[in-house]
């Protein structure tokens, strides 16, 4: 009996929407969070930070963000990248512009500057639908790519387009440029994806997250039982691209510290965080996160099997590497098409019965 | 144990082991695969055949042996991050990315964690002012050099007098094509020639419309900023519109071998500066000799001598003789990054020099100093024969026009001081 | 006529050359998603992967040489013998139904009846899984890919037209490769509409592009169709393979020609033919027209985007797409 | 047969009030193809309104013109007193029009708990930034509505599946869900898009009798499309009759069993 739902009985409607309803899930929880708030900081060097744990947090973000749109309401868009160079270039414009206010501050206001924008190419969601879609967001991510690569004014004319992200303070410790420590880089992004998570949570256990997924299920059954479409799609849009944009922001200015806008953000991301949401599960906060781990960790593993551990060339290694993960996301896709999360849940349902599975 | 070697023994269930002492350690942040992996495996090869040269000949450097620590990040920068926190606890001396890209993540990087980084002819130009830029060299030459130096040769082959003349920049629409754009202005305005833009977007398959628009403009002169499998395309497409090839002159990362075979013989005639006379070399011989056949090369050999080869090979000799310079002035055949610095900014490079190592008159003559991480500023033009298929050089080195270069590298050098609250000096 | 009126119709010339090519890389999508519901990623790799083969065993090189020199510490490269452009062609078809028979067999015979999504899904890590295998098969260098097609501005073209303008004009620039290209692609096209009209099979294939049930209830074995459509989708990515790459060497690149199929794809709509060849007439000369045009003033490189943005503004008003019925929707 | 029934209580006890929907002279084509041909009736307050024809007769165009899904291109409708503007489906919703499907539409990713409170949508306004922080009005505005959805729940003795995906349900228990749904948004008007079909005779009679009841304890208008002859006549108090898009009959079930028109589309004799 390691994993118990019986006798863990609700008085309340409250306690049984909440987001833990089986005690010792809400348990590991809290345990997570105790050791990633508690002990990570303390332990964390360079390697563990930019190699890891930073980009892990950040793409925990934008996955979370693109399984809103894409996993709650059933809009496939391949633009993200697009909209974290929004967020991106606008952390900047911000940051430079003001260099007084608080890069919290900058970071959020980002998000919501992506939020509009997201918006804004969201509106063809109301006539174009699945692929057709998808392929709509493209413009978006080709689009911005272009314009930030163009017009001066978003990388304050510097001679060769890229932007690179100033000191800034937070509690008068450095959280971005070249002198931050590990652990405030992690830190800042820690309390971001926490903030973020649980804002995800609640947006989708309430009514606006049943309007998403009652358009991902059926869009006309959802409409005609008075659900907007409009709303809730541009909704869903807006939202989701707030947290792309902070991830974005946070990317540049916390994680790389200096970008060039189609290197960064080209196609290839927006890839990337899809995989995420995929391969961690459509239509759940932890898929994000199990998808954002699976995939930063995947192409360090490989690489130090094969190259610090074996010794093989790192060439071959490289392309090894392309092969391993081409053939572990079609055999994931094959064998738990509904992804880590699922995966996981499948997983928690033998153990409740072990073991005795009858 | 750090957390890298923890992060090992998780993934894999081993330690790994720490790193050796009495090793002189040389990340080399290589690019074999992805869309410009035909261009970093050449350079890369060469890069480490030199040191494995060093260590089956001399034993090393005073007597130190080299290690290579060799990580892949197919030219995206996030890899180029995590390939620099896998191998800066490995105590290594130089970083050499082979990427503007991922330059621009490490510069300030390097400075927090002091350890010298190369960006030979790339990166970013305005770390030629030391002052600001204490552990970041781009020696012997940048790219505004680079863009002086074609206007330069432009004017001796026009008695001096571009006036009137149109001249079109094709450039890789990045951080990397957008740097001459600057230079070449103030140049336009100076020598009163026209210049148009022509941005492609990587990765470049299709520039049709780019060069219907030179056909019917026909400028005097194509400069071309370009990378990967732009340049073959480019050079294709001025061959099928018939652009006469001697007018069309690309960077020094724009001529290559791959960028010109895919052309065959309509190739032929097209000129690219180099900061590397490209001929056979006795250390060629020497690194077929010692490292190719006795099975130590890092690729298969056949790309020796190749002018990525000849660049990557000369980019090693440049730290190996940095590293010899810091092991004389530390007075000890062992040496920290800080050391090494110091070295490279102390390095002096003589024809002398070079042909003692088997190299004569690869590169130009030049002194770094704290004021001038950037060397000479000199390059060459070079012409591919496509039925011999070698590339031969034109000219000398040239000169550029440091009086429209300088002014412009304390612009943009004093800018990024302002922004990142750096008081320049030297250390 | 005046010049600049005589360049413009030069580049809506090129830009219609260019769209055939983007449509026989449409082609190829369309193909596989008729039949099976899949949106083929991996299209584009496909093509570099084809090309790459087909050099591969022109030049006679060894496949997987780096691995197995590295295993077994020997030193092959080579086999030393080259094979005519014409008999490797033909190898390189055989090369591709295996690979077709090996992604059907492996992958998506077990994948049936998933969401879309999920098989889009898949097809992407198929893309990364070619790339990889290709890259160790035949190594990353960049390969020159010579089958005899004419290159260059046909001189015959330019000297017929240069008479229509002023001095100004110095005759219409048409490539020989784009030329040799729409010929091919135009009797592909051809070929593949004479074998789904007139052949056993490509009747079958029809059947099961409209109705899956009714073609098995009539005993069509859906397993054979659908490696057929992907041995035929790896051929049409041969040619666009053989096409591109004789233009600019082949090389990873060569993948993302996928990404310029895409909008001709939104336009078209997926499974429409007619649509996937008008759609690349019309984003080839729209996205040539407004580089030219507009292009200069708004500084240029507006290709990637444009062709997006032209058939997302065409779907926003018209989202059946180009030949599709207007769509009445029921609950 | 056009009635001016006055309100008043049935035999069983129900109250019949005014008229709640009026549709007058609804003609509706698709294409070249007329699928309703200027029909009018009306569904009084608190009735069961039973539509009945042959397939293809224009039944269910005709229930989404009532919730808004087709907008006829002639014709009025008119709701509580006024004349409904053309509307979108959700706005029809939200004046309280709730539907059933003949093919169910249920939300398949989500539970039978989540379906039904999907139902509850029109009555909660909470915004998005309330619901960011769930605490204060969001998590108070879930709970009062989440108690609505159980009083449902229990109304329709589906208690025991409340968390299981829908996915996972028999056919049977799917439409009781979805009739939990359109109940959720406590309707003035209740559409019932062949609530029977498919199902057994035991099936059947639940049905029947949970349609009954809930006419009867909330007093729901229903309008419902049936195959069943037997079921409409036991059911429905008054019944309209569609033949090939045109209204043949419309009156109590006693009257229509009279109508010879309505014998003859029911034996199929020819038309012309």
């Amino acid at each position: 009996m390691l994993y118990r739902e019986a006798g863990d009985f609700k008085t309340t409607y409250a306690a049984d929407s909440q987001t833990f309803p089986i005690r010792s899930d809400r348990w590991r929880y809290f345990a997570v969070l105790a050791i990633a708030w508690g002990v990570i900081p303390f332990v964390i060097d360079d390697y563990w930070a930019n190699a890891i744990l930073v980009p892990f947090l950040i793409y925990s973000i934008a996955a979370i963000g693109l399984n809103i749109l894409t996993g709650y309401c059933g809009q496939v868009s391949l633009g993200t990248g697009g909209f974290m160079a929004v967020g991106a270039y606008s952390v900047y414009k911000l940051m430079t512009m003001f260099p007084e206010v608080s890069i919290v501050v900058h970071v959020i206001l980002a998000g919501g500057i992506t939020a509009l924008v997201g918006t804004a190419f969201g509106l063809p969601s109301l006539r174009i639908k699945g692929f057709y879609l998808a392929v709509a967001t493209l413009a978006a991510q080709f689009f911005l790519v272009w314009l930030f690569n163009k017009v001066g004014w978003f990388y304050n004319y510097s001679a060769s387009g890229q932007i690179s992200a100033p000191e800034r303070f937070v509690a008068g410790v450095a959280v971005t440029g070249a002198n931050t420590a590990p652990w405030a880089q992690y830190l800042i992004c820690l309390a971001f994806v926490t903030v973020c998570a649980i804002v995800a949570r609640n947006l989708t256990r309430g009514s606006v997250g049943r309007k998403w997924m009652a358009i991902r299920d059926m869009d006309i059954a959802a409409e005609i039982i008075g659900v907007n479409p409009l709303t809730a799609k541009l909704s869903a849009f807006a939202v989701s691209s707030f947290f792309i944009g902070i991830s974005g922001a946070l990317f540049f200015a916390v994680y790389l510290g200096a970008v060039e806008v189609g290197e960064a953000f080209g196609i290839q991301k927006s890839f990337l965080v899809l995989f995420m949401c995929i391969i961690g599960g459509l239509g759940s906060i932890f898929g994000s996160f199990a998808g954002a781990a699976f995939l930063v960790l995947l192409p360090v593993a490989l690489k130090v099997l094969g190259v610090d551990l074996l010794g093989w060339p790192s060439s071959t290694v490289a392309h090894l590497q392309l092969v391993a993960v081409g053939a572990l996301i079609m055999f994931f896709l094959i064998k738990e098409p509904h992804g880590l999360a699922q995966l996981w849940r499948v997983t928690k349902e033998k153990l409740r019965l072990w073991p005795f599975p009858y | 144990m750090t957390m890298k070697t923890l992060a090992t023994a998780a993934l894999a269930g081993l330690l790994a082991s720490g790193p050796a002492l009495a090793e002189l350690v040389i990340p080399d942040l290589s690019y074999r695969t992805g869309p410009y992996g035909a261009n970093g495996t050449p350079f890369s090869d060469g890069y480490q055949d030199y040191f494995a040269l060093l260590n089956a000949r001399d034993g090393g450097i005073g007597g130190e042996t080299i290690r290579i620590n060799e990580c892949e990040t197919a030219y995206n920068t996030e890899k180029g991050v995590e390939c620099y926190e896998a191998t800066k606890g490995d105590a290594p001396l130089v970083y050499q990315p082979l990427s503007t890209g991922i330059t621009y993540q490490l510069i300030p990087k390097v400075a927090a964690d002091q350890i010298p980084m190369h960006t030979l002819g790339y990166g970013r130009t305005s770390a030629a002012a030391g002052e600001t830029f204490p552990w970041v060299f781009n020696y012997p030459a940048t790219y505004w050099d680079a863009a002086s130096v074609a206007v330069n040769y432009l004017l001796s082959e026009n008695g001096d007098d571009l006036s009137g003349k149109t001249i079109a920049l094709i450039y890789h629409n990045s951080a990397y094509g957008k740097e001459p754009i600057r230079t070449l202005e103030e140049l336009s305005e100076k020598h009163g020639f026209t210049l148009t833009q022509l941005p492609v977007d990587p990765p470049g398959q299709e520039q049709k419309s780019q060069w219907l628009q030179i056909r019917r403009d026909r400028p005097d002169y194509v400069i071309m900023w370009g990378w990967g499998v732009q340049n073959q395309v480019a050079i294709q497409e001025a061959a099928n519109v018939g652009y006469p090839m001697d007018q069309f002159i690309g960077n020094w990362w724009a001529g290559a071998e791959p960028d010109v075979m895919a052309a065959g013989m309509a190739a032929d005639g097209y000129k690219s500066l180099n900061m590397n006379r490209i001929q056979n070399y006795p250390v060629l011989d020497e690194i077929r000799a010692q490292v190719i056949d006795a099975g130590n090369g890092a690729g298969d050999g056949s790309n020796v001598g190749t002018v990525l080869y000849i660049r990557g090979m000369y980019t090693a000799m440049l730290a190996a003789e940095a590293i010899a310079k810091a092991q004389e002035l530390a007075g000890s055949p062992q040496i920290t990054a800080a050391q090494m610095r110091d070295g490279m900014e102390a390095l002096e490079i003589t024809n002398a020099r070079m042909a003692e190592l088997g190299m004569e008159g690869i590169g130009p003559e030049f002194t770094v100093s704290c004021e001038n991480h950037s060397g000479s500023g000199e390059g060459l033009v070079q012409q591919w024969n496509a039925a011999e298929q070698v590339w031969v050089p034109l000219t000398d080195f040239i000169a550029p026009d440091k009086s429209v270069i300088d002014p412009l590298i304390a612009e943009d050098a004093a800018a990024y001081a302002a922004e990142n609250g750096i008081t320049p000096g030297c250390l | 006529m005046s010049a600049d009126f005589l360049y413009m119709i030069e580049v809506v010339i090129n830009g219609l050359m260019a769209g055939v090519l983007y449509a026989l890389v449409a082609l190829g999508f369309v193909l596989i998603y008729k039949a099976s519901g899949i949106f083929n990623y991996a299209q584009g790799v496909m093509a570099l992967f084809g090309a790459l083969t087909l050099v591969g065993i022109m030049e006679g090189q060894v496949p997987f040489a780096h691995i197995i020199n590295a295993t077994f510490g020997t030193d092959l490269h080579q086999f030393g013998w080259t094979v005519p452009a014409l008999l490797a062609i033909l190898l390189t078809v055989g090369v591709m139904i295996l690979l077709a028979w090996m992604v059907h067999t492996f992958v998506f015979r077990h994948l049936v009846g998933q969401e879309p999504i999920i098989l889009f899904m898949a097809t992407i890590g198929l893309a990364y899984f070619l790339e990889g295998i290709g890259d160790l098969m035949w190594g990353s260098d960049i390969k020159t890919l010579d089958v005899g097609i004419p290159q260059g501005g046909s001189l015959w073209v330019e000297n017929l037209s240069s008479g229509l303008g002023g001095e100004d004009f110095y005759g219409f620039f048409i490539d020989k490769l784009d030329i040799t290209a729409s010929v091919v692609a135009i009797l592909l096209v051809a070929g593949l509409i004479a074998f789904a009209q007139y052949t056993k099979q490509g009747r079958a294939m029809r059947a099961v592009a409209d109705d899956h049930q009714a073609a098995l209830s009539v005993g069509i074995s859906l397993n054979f169709i659908w490696v057929l459509v992907w041995s035929l989708a790896g051929m049409v990515a041969l040619v666009a393979g053989i096409m591109w790459g004789a233009k600019s060497g082949v090389q990873f690149s060569l993948s993302l020609i996928a990404l310029k199929a895409l909008p001709v794809l939104m336009l078209g709509g997926f499974t429409s033919i007619p649509g996937a060849i008008v759609g690349g007439l019309i984003i080839g000369v729209g996205e040539k027209l407004f580089e030219y045009t507009i292009g200069p003033m708004i500084g240029g490189a507006t290709e990637n985007w444009f062709a997006y943005v032209l058939a997302l503004l065409f779907l926003v008003f018209r989202p059946q797409g180009l030949f599709g019925e207007r769509i009445i929707e029921r609950v | 047969m056009k009635d001016q029934v006055e309100p008043h209580v049935t035999a069983d006890g129900r109250r019949i009030g005014g008229v709640l929907m009026d549709l007058r002279g609804i003609t509706l084509r698709f294409g070249g193809v007329e699928a309703i041909k200027n029909i009018s009736f009306d569904i009084r307050e608190g009735e069961i309104r039973a539509i009945i024809g042959p397939n293809g007769a224009g039944k269910s165009s005709m229930l989404n013109v009532i919730s808004g899904f087709y907008h006829p291109q002639d014709g009025e409708v008119w709701f509580r007193g006024a004349k409904r503007p053309a509307m979108k489906p959700f706005q029809v919703a939200r004046l309280g029009i709730a539907r059933t499907f003949q093919n169910i539409a249920l939300f398949d990713g989500m539970s039978v708990l989540d379906n039904i409170m999907t139902g509850r949508l029109t009555h909660m306004k909470t915004g998005l930034l309330s619901q960011m922080v769930w605490a204060g009005p969001a998590a108070r505005e879930e709970a009062e509505n989440r108690a609505v959805v159980e009083r449902i729940i229990d109304f329709l003795e589906i208690q025991a599946i409340r968390k299981t995906p829908v996915g996972r349900l028999p056919y049977g228990l799917k439409k009781r869900v979805e009739l939990a749904r359109a109940l959720a948004a406590e309707p003035k008007l209740l559409l019932l898009d062949e609530p029977m079909a498919g199902m057994n005779v035991e099936e059947k009679e639940d049905m029947s009798r949970f349609i009954l009841d809930v006419n009867d304890e909330f007093g729901t208008t229903i309008a419902l499309i049936e195959h069943d002859m037997g079921v409409v006549m036991d059911l429905s108090d008054r019944v309209v009759v569609m033949d090939y898009g045109r209204k043949i009959g419309d009156g109590t079930p006693a009257e229509i069993r009279a109508n010879q028109e309505v014998i003859d589309a029911y034996l199929g004799v020819a038309h012309d």
